[in-house]
C-alpha cells in the first residue's frame, strides 16, 4: 500500500504517464506516431539536450543554476570545428578530448566566479553566457565551420547505428545518462552534491569540501556542454558562431524541471531528467507531424513548464498535508 | 551650454572626416547577423569591388537576425555620415522609419538580397540576385526533372511568413499548373523557420506523413540542407530527391555523394560586387537612380535599373551538379 | 540550531562604532556606475569620433527607452525580493494584442485599453502563481515568458501588424530637444524614486525583500504589495510595448525579443541586490545610460557585436563582483 | 571510580571562550571519566552549550588545551571532532532531509577518495544494525525529510554509534520528546554508558539528571561553579549554584491595578497542532505561557495575532469579538506580537535601526503615505533613550547591534504602536543577564501602564517572577492554570510533561 503510494505519487511515475498519454492521444490522429521510426526521430532530437541536461541536473541539485551551457556548447564546438579545419589530418576522436576539455575549463570559470566571490549564479552565468558567445565571435572570427571541414566519420556517428536503426549519438546520450546516474547514485561525491543542496549550512560540518564540489559541479556541466558541442557538430554537421547552441539553455533547463529536478536543490533524479528530456522531444516531433504551426511551439513549451510547476506544488503539498495527517 | 559645444565639436569633427574621405565615397553593409556564411561570399564582392574602385567599405551585422536589431546599426550610420548603406533587411517594416531618417540625412539606401516588401517607398532601391518571378517555374522545372514529372513532391519553406520564400512558393503553385507537369502533385508546404533542428522535425513529419513522397524543395539555405541531411540519414536519397536553393560550401558533400543531384542559387558574389559598383556610379552622378536607365558594370556587363528601382545580378538561377560544384568557392 | 547559536553569539558583542559620512555617500554602489559610465563616455569618444553628439546619444536612448522604463519596475520587484523575467514578452503579447485589435477595426482607444488589459492581467496571472501558489518567481516567469511570447506568435503568426502612421513616431517628437520615450523614462524615474525612497510603500519594498516574514509579522501587507508590484509591471510592459509599436511603426510577435537581458543588466550595473532587499532607482537609472553609452560607442566604431558581447559580459560580472563587495563592506 | 580508569577520556584545562571581545567562558577546567553520563547545567547563557560546542569542534577555544585519553589534541572542526570520537547531537538534528536515513548516518565518515563506490548494500545493513541496536524501527531507506524529531534523534546517536564514538554530547535531547521517548533515549544512553562511553548531557530538567546522571557540572555566567556527584547535591543546592543568588532577587513589584478582560481566547483549535485553547488576560495583568518546547504555545501565539490562524474558536478583544485573519487585523485591535525568533520574524538585519523601529507605525511616520524623515528621527531616537538601546546611530543597519539590544528594539517598534494588548514570545532568550533584568523592569512597567501582557517563556523562574496567573500548555492542549501563589516550578513541570493518557486523547 505504502509502496505503491510512494511509486504513484514519484514524479517519474508522473511524467512517464504524461508521455504515455501524449504517445496515444497524438497516435489515434496519426498512426505514423505510433512507429519505430517515429522514436527514431525523437529519439534523434534528445541527445543533445539529454547530455547538457544531466550537467544541468547537478547543478542545479547543489542549489546553482548553469545558463551559460548554449555559449559553452557554441564555444567548444567553435574550437573544436576550427581545429579540424585548419588542421587537415587530425584524429577525429581528438575532437572530443578537445571539445570536453574546453568546456570544462569554462565550467571552472564560472564555478570559480560562484564560490571565490561567493557572487549568485545565476547572474555570473548570464555574464558568461554573454562572454563565451562574444569569445566564440572573435575566435571564429564571425566565420562558421562549413560541414565540409567536419570529419565524416564525426558526421557518421549521427547516421550510422551499431543496432536497430539507432545512430551512435543516441547511445552516447544514454551513456552519459547511465553515467551520470552511476555518478550520483554510486559514488561518495556525487551523493555529497545532493547534501550540499539538501543542506549547504551543514554540508561543511560533515566534512563535504564545499568549494571543490562546488567546482566540480560547474566542471561537469562545463564538459557536457563542451561533449554536447562535438555532438552537434555531428548531428548538424556544422558549427556558426551565432546559431549553434543559442538559446540551448532554455530547452535544458525546460526539461530538467519538467523533469523533477527541484531549482531548491537536493532533489532530483537522473530518470526524471531523462524522462523530462523524451517528453519535450515527443512534443517537438509531434507538432510537425499534426500540422501545428511552429508559432504554436513557444506557447506550448510555456504552458508545459507551468503546469510541470503546478503539478510539483501539488505533490509537495500532498506530501505536507499526509505529513500532518501522521502527525496528528 | 555643454549640449552646444558639443554639437559644435561634433559638427568640427564630422567635416574634418569628410573633408578627408572626399575622394572616395563611404559604403556600408548591414548583414542579417553576423556569422551567417552566405554574407561572406556577398561581403567578398563589395570587398574587391572597393580594392578597384572609390569606396570605403565596412560590413557590420547583429548578432541576431531578429527584426529589430539592425536599427542601432543603421542609426550608427547614419552618425558617421556614411554615403550609402547597403543592407539585408531583416525585417519588411521595422526599419522604415530609420530608412527615413537616413534617406533624409542624403544617404543612399539599398536593399541587397532581399527587399522591404510593400514598403519599398522607404529605400532608394534594391539589388535582388536574380529575377524572383522565375524561381518558382525553375524550381519547379528542376525537381520534374529530377523525378521524371511524376509522383509527389512538397515544400519546406522558411518561416510563414518569409516574403522572397512566399514569393517564390506562388510561383511555384503557378508553375505546376503547366501541362507539363500533370502528374506532379504539390501535396504539402511546410516551415522550418530557418533553424536546423525545427527544419528537421519538419522534414521527418513530411516522410512520416507522405511515404510515397518524391521530391523535396527547400528555398532557403538551411532548409535544404537540413532536408538533405534526413534523407541522407535515413537512406532514402534515391527515393526521395531533395532540391532547392543552397549554398555550394554547405552543399558539397551531399552533392559529391550523390544525396542531392541538383540545386540552384545564385552569385552572392556579384551582388556585392554591382552594389559597390552602382553606389560609386550614383554619388559620381554617372549613373541615375531611374527606372529604365542603364549603367556598366565590370564582368556583369550593362545592367538595367527595373520597375520598382529593383535590379537583378543575373537573369535565372545558377544550378549546381556534381560535374560543377567544384567551380564555386562559396 | 548551531548556526542560529553563531549569529546570536556574533550579534553578542557591542555596538561597532559608525561610518565616517564619506564613507557612506562614496562606497555604494551607485558610485560604481556612476564611474563606470564616466568612463564609458570617455572611452566611447576615443573609439570614434562621431559619438559624442548629445543629440545622438539622446537618440540612440530611444533605442533602449522602452527596456530601461521597465528595468525601473524591474528593479523594485528585485528589491521586493522577487524576480519578473517575462516583461518583454509581455511588451510583445500586448502590443500584439493592441495592434491587432486597432488593425481589424476596433476603435483605437479602446485598442489602447485592450492593449493595457492585456498586460495588466498578464502581470496578475504572474502574480496569481507567485503569491497565492507561492511558486518561485523565477522559473514561474521563465514559464509565462515562453507562454506570452508563445501566444504572440499564435496570435501574429510571423506576419507584421502596421499601426496608423499618426500613432507612429513617439521617438521622433521631442520636448526641449530631448525625445519623448527619454523624458517618459526620465519622469518615471523621478516617480518611481520618489515613491521607493520617500514614501511608505517603497519603505515596505525594502523590508519586504530583507524579511519577509518579519515584514509579516510588523503588520506589512507583503502579499498586497507584491501583488502591485506585478501588476505595475504588467501594466508599464504594456505601455512601453505600446511605445515599441510607435516607434518600430508595426508590430511582430519578436519585439523586444531578449529584453529581459537587458533589464537584468541594467539593474544589475546599478547595483540592486538579486536576493532583494538592496538598491535604487538611480542605480538603475544610471546603468540605463551607461548600458546605452557602452552598446552606442561600440556600435558607432563599427566594432562587431563579438566585442560587444564580450565588453557585456565582463562589465555585469565585474559590476557583481564590485556590488558585493560594496555590500560586504558596508554590512558586517 | 576505580583506578583504573583514572585516566579521563576527555581533559580540558583552562578552556576560554571570547565572541567579538565579549568573553562567555572562562578558564574551564574539567574532566570526563570512561562511562560516565555527564550533566552540564545552568542559565541559558551561562556558558554549557558554548563548552559543547567547543569539545565538539564547533567553535574553538580562544585559550586553554583539551587531551584525549591524556594526549593533546586539538579539536579544529566537526570533523575532525568526528574523527576522534566526539559526536554532538543538536536538538533539532542537522540532518540532510533529501537523503536517506542510512546515508544520514553514513555521511561525511569515509575517508574514501570522491569517486570511490558508495557501498548502498553494506550502508543499508549496518543502519539496520545499528537502529536494531537502539530498539528503534526506522525504515532506513526512506528520506529524512518527515521524520520526527525524536527519530531524528536516534538517527544522530546511531551516527555516533557508528562512527563508534567515545564521547556523545546531547544538547537538550528531551525537549521535544514524549515521556516514552526519553524514556527510551534514557535506556540507550544508560546502555552507552555500560558500554564504557561518556556521555554530556545538557538539561534543564532537574529530574531527568537525576535520574540519569551520574555527575553534574554546574556552569553560570561562563564560570565553571562545580563539579560533584549528583547523589551529593539537592535540587536547592543545585538550584543555589546555577542561580547565584536567592530566587526572589527576580521578583517584580508588582503593583498594576488588574483591569477588565482585555484579551479573551475561546474553544481555539488548530488540528494537529493545538486544541480548545480556551483563557483570558485582563488590562495590568502579566499571564504566563509555560510548557516545553513544541508544546504549541508559539503557535496559539501566531494564531491569536493571525500569522497562522486557527480553525475554529473565538477571540474577544476589549470584549468584542474579532475577526484575526492576518497581522494587521490584530494591529489595528491594538496587539502587538514580539516574536520568539528575532533573525527569521524580527529584525530587518541590513536596515537603519529606525526603520525597525517604525516598521509597524506606517501611519505615525508617513500620515499622507510620504514618509517625515524628521518625524520618524524623533520616535526613533526617543525610544532609543527610553529603552536605553545601545548603538552608534539610528542610521546603523540594526545587524551591527548586539543581540539584547536588537530584541529591544523589536519591542521599541511595538510599544511605539502603543499596544493594549503585548504578547511576548520568549523576549529574554539569548540575551545578556544584565540586559534581561532591564528586561524584566520594562515588562513590569508595561503592564503597570495597564496593558494586558502574555509572556510565553520556557524559563521557570522567569515565569515565576513576573507573571499574575501562569497556564501550561502540553501537546497543544492547556493543562494547568496556576496563581501566583500557588504556582511553583513542581506543578509548572508536571503540568508541562506530556502524559501518556493526553496521547491517546488526541488522537
Amino acid at each position: 500500500m505504502n509502496a505503491l503510494r510512494s511509486i504513484l505519487v514519484r514524479r517519474e511515475t508522473g511524467i512517464a504517464v504524461m508521455i504515455v498519454l501524449f504517445t496515444v492521444v497524438v497516435s489515434l490522429y496519426k498512426p505514423q506516431f505510433f512507429t519505430l521510426n517515429s522514436l527514431r526521430v525523437i529519439l534523434l532530437l534528445t541527445p543533445l539536450v539529454m547530455i547538457a541536461a544531466m550537467g544541468q541536473m547537478l547543478v542545479l541539485v547543489a542549489r546553482h543554476v548553469d545558463l551559460s551551457i548554449g555559449s559553452m556548447l557554441g564555444l567548444s564546438a567553435m574550437v573544436t570545428g576550427m581545429m579540424f579545419r585548419d588542421m587537415p589530418g587530425i584524429p577525429w576522436g581528438l575532437g572530443f578530448v578537445v571539445a570536453i576539455g574546453i568546456g570544462a575549463l569554462l565550467g571552472l570559470v564560472n564555478g570559480a566566479l560562484v564560490t571565490l566571490f561567493r557572487l549568485p549564479a545565476i547572474i555570473v552565468t548570464l555574464g558568461t553566457l554573454n562572454l563565451y558567445r562574444g569569445l566564440t565571435f572573435i575566435v571564429s572570427n564571425a566565420r562558421q565551420v562549413d560541414r565540409q571541414f567536419i570529419p565524416s566519420e564525426l558526421k557518421a556517428m549521427s547516421q550510422t547505428s551499431p543496432i536497430l536503426g539507432i545512430p551512435w549519438i543516441i547511445f552516447m546520450a544514454f551513456a552519459v545518462a547511465l553515467a551520470t546516474y552511476w555518478f550520483v547514485m554510486h559514488t561518495r561525491v556525487g551523493r555529497q552534491i545532493f547534501a550540499l543542496g539538501s543542506n549547504p549550512v551543514a554540508a561543511p560540518l560533515r566534512g563535504i569540501k564545499v568549494t571543490q564540489v562546488t567546482l566540480l559541479v560547474f566542471a561537469i556541466s562545463g564538459a557536457l556542454s563542451g561533449l554536447a558541442g562535438i555532438m552537434y557538430a555531428s548531428r548538424w554537421g556544422f558549427v556558426n558562431p551565432s546559431n549553434t547552441g543559442f538559446g540551448f539553455e532554455f530547452q535544458v533547463i525546460a526539461a530538467v524541471v519538467i523533469g523533477g529536478v527541484s531549482i531548491n536543490g537536493g532533489v532530483g533524479s537522473v530518470l526524471g531528467v531523462v524522462l523530462g528530456v523524451l517528453l519535450m522531444g515527443c512534443v517537438a516531433a509531434a507538432l510537425p507531424l499534426l500540422g501545428i504551426p511552429g508559432t504554436a511551439q513557444g506557447a506550448i513549451y510555456g504552458a508545459v513548464i507551468l503546469v510541470a510547476l503546478l503539478i510539483d506544488r501539488s505533490v509537495r503539498q500532498q506530501g505536507i498535508a499526509g505529513l500532518r495527517i501522521a502527525r496528528a | 551650454m555643454l549640449k552646444k559645444s558639443l554639437i559644435a565639436l561634433a559638427a568640427g569633427l564630422a567635416l574634418s572626416t569628410g573633408a578627408l574621405a572626399q575622394d572616395k565615397i563611404d559604403i556600408v553593409f548591414i548583414g542579417k547577423n553576423t556569422g551567417n556564411p552566405y554574407f561572406d561570399s556577398l561581403t567578398k564582392g563589395f570587398v574587391e569591388a572597393c580594392q578597384k574602385i572609390a569606396c570605403n567599405f565596412e560590413f557590420v551585422a547583429p548578432a541576431t537576425a531578429e527584426a529589430t536589431s539592425q536599427i542601432p546599426f543603421i542609426e550608427a550610420q547614419i552618425q558617421r555620415g556614411v554615403d550609402v548603406i547597403a543592407i539585408s533587411p531583416n525585417s519588411p517594416d521595422a526599419l522604415n522609419q530609420v530608412f527615413d531618417a537616413a534617406r533624409a540625412k542624403g544617404i543612399i539606401v539599398m536593399t541587397v538580397n532581399g527587399d522591404i516588401t510593400g514598403n519599398e517607398s522607404h529605400r532608394d532601391l534594391t539589388i535582388l540576385p536574380t529575377d524572383f518571378t522565375k524561381v518558382g517555374a525553375d524550381q519547379i522545372e528542376m525537381v520534374g526533372s529530377l523525378i521524371g514529372y511524376e509522383g509527389e513532391i512538397a515544400i519546406l519553406s522558411a518561416t510563414t511568413e518569409a516574403p522572397d520564400q512566399n514569393f517564390w512558393i506562388k510561383g511555384m503553385n503557378e508553375a505546376i499548373k503547366d501541362p507539363k507537369y500533370a502528374k506532379m502533385k504539390l501535396v504539402a508546404t511546410v516551415y522550418g523557420d530557418d533553424q536546423p533542428e525545427k527544419s528537421t522535425s519538419e522534414m521527418e513529419a513530411l516522410l512520416a506523413n507522405y511515404p510515397d513522397l518524391k521530391g523535396v524543395i527547400a528555398p532557403t539555405t538551411v532548409g535544404v540542407a537540413a532536408a538533405a541531411q534526413v534523407v541522407q540519414s535515413r537512406g532514402v536519397a534515391e527515393q526521395v530527391n531533395v532540391t532547392g536553393l543552397g549554398l555550394p560550401s554547405e552543399m558539397r558533400d551531399f552533392v559529391k555523394d550523390g544525396t542531392v543531384k541538383a540545386f540552384q542559387l545564385w552569385s552572392p558574389y556579384n551582388e556585392g560586387w554591382l552594389a559597390a559598383h552602382l553606389a560609386v556610379d550614383l554619388k559620381a552622378g554617372k549613373a541615375k537612380n531611374e527606372v529604365g536607365s542603364t549603367f556598366e558594370v565590370p564582368d556583369l556587363g550593362t545592367i538595367t535599373i527595373n520597375e520598382g528601382n529593383s535590379i537583378n545580378t543575373q537573369s535565372s538561377l545558377t544550378t549546381f551538379t556534381a560535374e560543377n560544384i567544384d567551380q564555386f568557392d562559396f | 540550531m548551531s548556526a542560529a547559536d553563531t549569529t546570536r553569539n556574533i550579534a553578542g558583542r557591542e555596538a561597532a562604532p559608525p561610518r565616517p559620512l564619506l564613507h557612506v555617500i562614496l562606497v555604494r554602489p551607485e558610485t560604481m556606475t556612476l564611474a563606470l559610465l564616466i568612463l564609458a563616455v570617455i572611452v566611447a569618444s576615443q573609439l570614434s569620433p562621431f559619438f559624442l553628439d548629445i543629440n545622438y546619444i539622446l537618440r540612440s536612448f530611444t533605442l533602449s527607452a522602452e527596456f530601461a522604463i521597465v528595468a525601473l519596475v524591474f528593479t523594485m520587484v528585485i528589491i521586493a525580493g522577487e524576480i519578473d523575467l517575462s516583461p518583454a514578452a509581455n511588451m510583445a503579447l500586448s502590443a500584439c494584442l493592441f495592434a491587432w485589435a486597432q488593425a481589424s477595426g476596433i476603435p483605437m482607444p479602446v485598442a489602447i485599453l485592450i492593449g493595457l488589459a492585456a498586460g495588466l492581467a498578464m502581470g496578475a496571472l504572474n502574480a496569481f502563481m507567485v503569491i497565492a501558489l507561492q511558486l518561485p518567481s523565477i522559473i514561474v516567469t521563465i514559464g509565462t515568458l515562453t507562454l506570452y511570447r508563445g501566444l504572440a506568435q499564435i496570435i501574429a503568426g510571423d506576419k507584421s501588424i502596421r499601426v496608423p502612421d499618426w500613432f507612429i513616431g513617439i521617438d521622433k517628437v521631442l520636448v526641449l530637444g530631448i525625445p519623448v520615450p527619454v523624458v517618459i523614462f526620465v519622469v518615471v524615474s523621478l516617480l518611481l524614486g520618489l515613491i521607493l525612497a520617500g514614501t511608505i510603500f517603497g519603505r515596505q519594498i525594502y523590508q519586504i525583500g530583507t524579511n519577509e516574514v518579519a515584514a509579516r509579522y510588523a503588520g506589512i501587507r507583503t502579499r498586497r504589495i507584491k501583488l502591485v508590484l506585478f501588476l505595475l509591471m504588467g501594466l508599464v510592459a504594456a505601455v512601453a510595448g505600446m511605445m515599441t509599436a510607435s516607434r518600430l511603426g508595426s508590430v511582430r510577435y519578436d519585439l523586444g525579443l531578449g529584453g529581459e537581458l537587458q533589464m537584468v543588466l541594467m539593474a544589475m550595473l546599478g547595483g540592486t541586490y538579486i536576493f532583494g532587499g538592496r538598491g535604487t532607482i538611480l542605480g538603475t537609472f544610471l546603468a540605463a545610460w551607461l548600458l546605452v553609452v557602452v552598446s552606442t560607442g561600440m556600435t558607432v566604431a563599427n566594432l562587431l557585436p563579438a566585442i560587444q558581447l564580450t565588453v557585456l559580459g565582463v562589465l555585469l560580472i565585474v559590476a557583481i563582483i564590485a556590488t558585493n563587495f560594496i555590500y560586504s563592506r558596508t554590512q558586517r | 571510580m576505580s583506578e583504573a580508569d583514572a585516566t579521563p577520556l576527555i581533559s580540558a584545562r583552562d578552556i576560554s571562550k571570547s565572541f567579538a571581545g565579549v568573553e562567555v567562558l572562562r578558564g574551564v577546567d574539567l574532566d570526563l571519566m570512561k562511562g560516565e553520563i555527564h550533566a552540564l547545567l545552568g542559565e541559558n547563557g551561562a556558558g554549557k552549550s558554548t563548552f559543547a560546542k567547543i569539545l565538539a569542534g564547533v567553535h574553538l577555544p580562544t585559550r586553554g588545551t583539551l587531551a584525549l585519553n591524556g594526549q593533546p589534541v586539538e579539536v579544529t572542526n566537526p570533523v575532525v571532532a568526528q574523527k576522534l570520537g566526539i559526536t554532538l547531537i543538536h536538538q533539532e538534528p542537522i540532518s540532510f532531509p533529501d537523503l536517506s536515513v542510512a546515508e544520514n548516518l553514513v555521511l561525511g565518515r569515509s575517508e574514501d577518495g570522491w569517486f570511490s563506490k558508495v557501498p548502498w548494500a553494506e550502508m543499508t545493513r549496518e543502519a539496520h544494525r545499528y537502529m536494531d541496536l537502539l530498539g528503534v524501527h526506522i525504515d532506513v531507506t526512506r528520506p529524512m525529510r518527515g521524520l520526527s524529531i525524536a527519530d531524528q534523534q536516534m538517527v544522530e546517536i546511531a551516527r555516533a554509534l557508528a562512527s563508534d564514538s567515545r564521547l556523545i554530547i546531547m544538547d537538550e535531547p528531551t525537549a521535544p520528546l514524549t515521556p516514552r521517548e526519553v524514556e527510551t533515549l534514557f535506556g540507550i544512553a544508560r546502555r552507552l554508558r555500560d558500554e564504557g562511553r561518556t556521555i554530556i548531557f545538557i538539561s534543564h530538567r532537574l529530574e531527568e539528571v537525576r535520574a540519569l546522571c551520574d555527575r553534574v557540572t554546574i556552569f553560570r555566567d561562563g564560570d565553571k561553579i562545580a563539579t560533584d556527584t549528583i547523589g551529593n547535591l539537592s535540587d536547592a543546592d543545585i538550584i543555589r549554584l546555577m542561580i547565584g543568588r536567592p530566587l526572589k532577587e527576580y521578583m517584580h513589584k508588582h503593583s498594576a491595578t488588574i483591569g477588565d478582560v482585555a484579551l479573551e481566547v475561546q474553544g481555539l483549535t488548530l488540528p494537529g497542532v493545538f486544541y480548545d485553547i480556551g483563557f483570558s488576560v485582563r488590562h495590568g495583568e502579566i499571564v504566563g505561557l509555560g510548557g516545553l518546547v513544541g508544546a504549541g504555545r508559539t503557535d496559539v501565539a501566531r494564531a491569536i495575532f493571525g500569522v497562522a490562524p486557527a480553525e475554529s474558536g473565538t477571540v474577544k478583544v476589549n470584549g468584542k469579538a474579532a475577526e484575526i485573519e492576518k497581522p494587521e487585523d490584530a494591529i489595528a485591535l491594538g496587539l502587538a506580537f514580539v516574536p520568539e525568533d528575532r533573525a527569521v520574524a524580527g529584525i530587518f538585519r541590513t536596515l537603519p535601526v529606525e526603520q525597525n523601529i517604525t516598521a509597524a507605525i506606517p501611519g505615525k511616520i508617513a500620515p499622507a503615505g510620504i514618509i517625515r524623515r524628521a518625524v520618524e528621527k524623533s520616535l526613533a531616537q526617543d525610544a532609543v533613550k527610553k529603552l536605553r538601546i545601545r548603538l552608534a546611530s539610528v542610521k546603523q543597519p540594526i545587524g551591527e547591534l548586539s543581540g539584547g539590544n536588537q530584541q529591544k528594539a523589536i519591542l521599541a517598534r511595538w510599544l511605539l504602536a502603543d499596544p493594549s494588548i503585548l504578547i511576548l514570545d520568549e523576549p529574554t532568550r539569548g540575551i545578556d543577564i544584565g540586559v534581561k533584568a532591564e528586561f524584566y523592569d520594562m515588562i513590569g512597567e508595561l503592564a503597570a501602564q495597564g496593558r494586558a501582557i502574555l509572556l510565553i517563556s520556557s524559563e521557570m523562574p522567569e515565569l515565576l517572577a513576573l507573571c499574575d496567573r501562569i497556564l501550561v500548555m502540553a501537546e497543544g492542549r492547556l493543562t494547568a492554570e496556576l496563581s501566583r501563589a500557588e504556582a511553583n516550578q513542581e506543578k509548572i513541570m508536571s503540568a508541562a510533561v506530556p502524559r501518556s493518557q493526553r496521547v491517546e486523547e488526541a488522537a
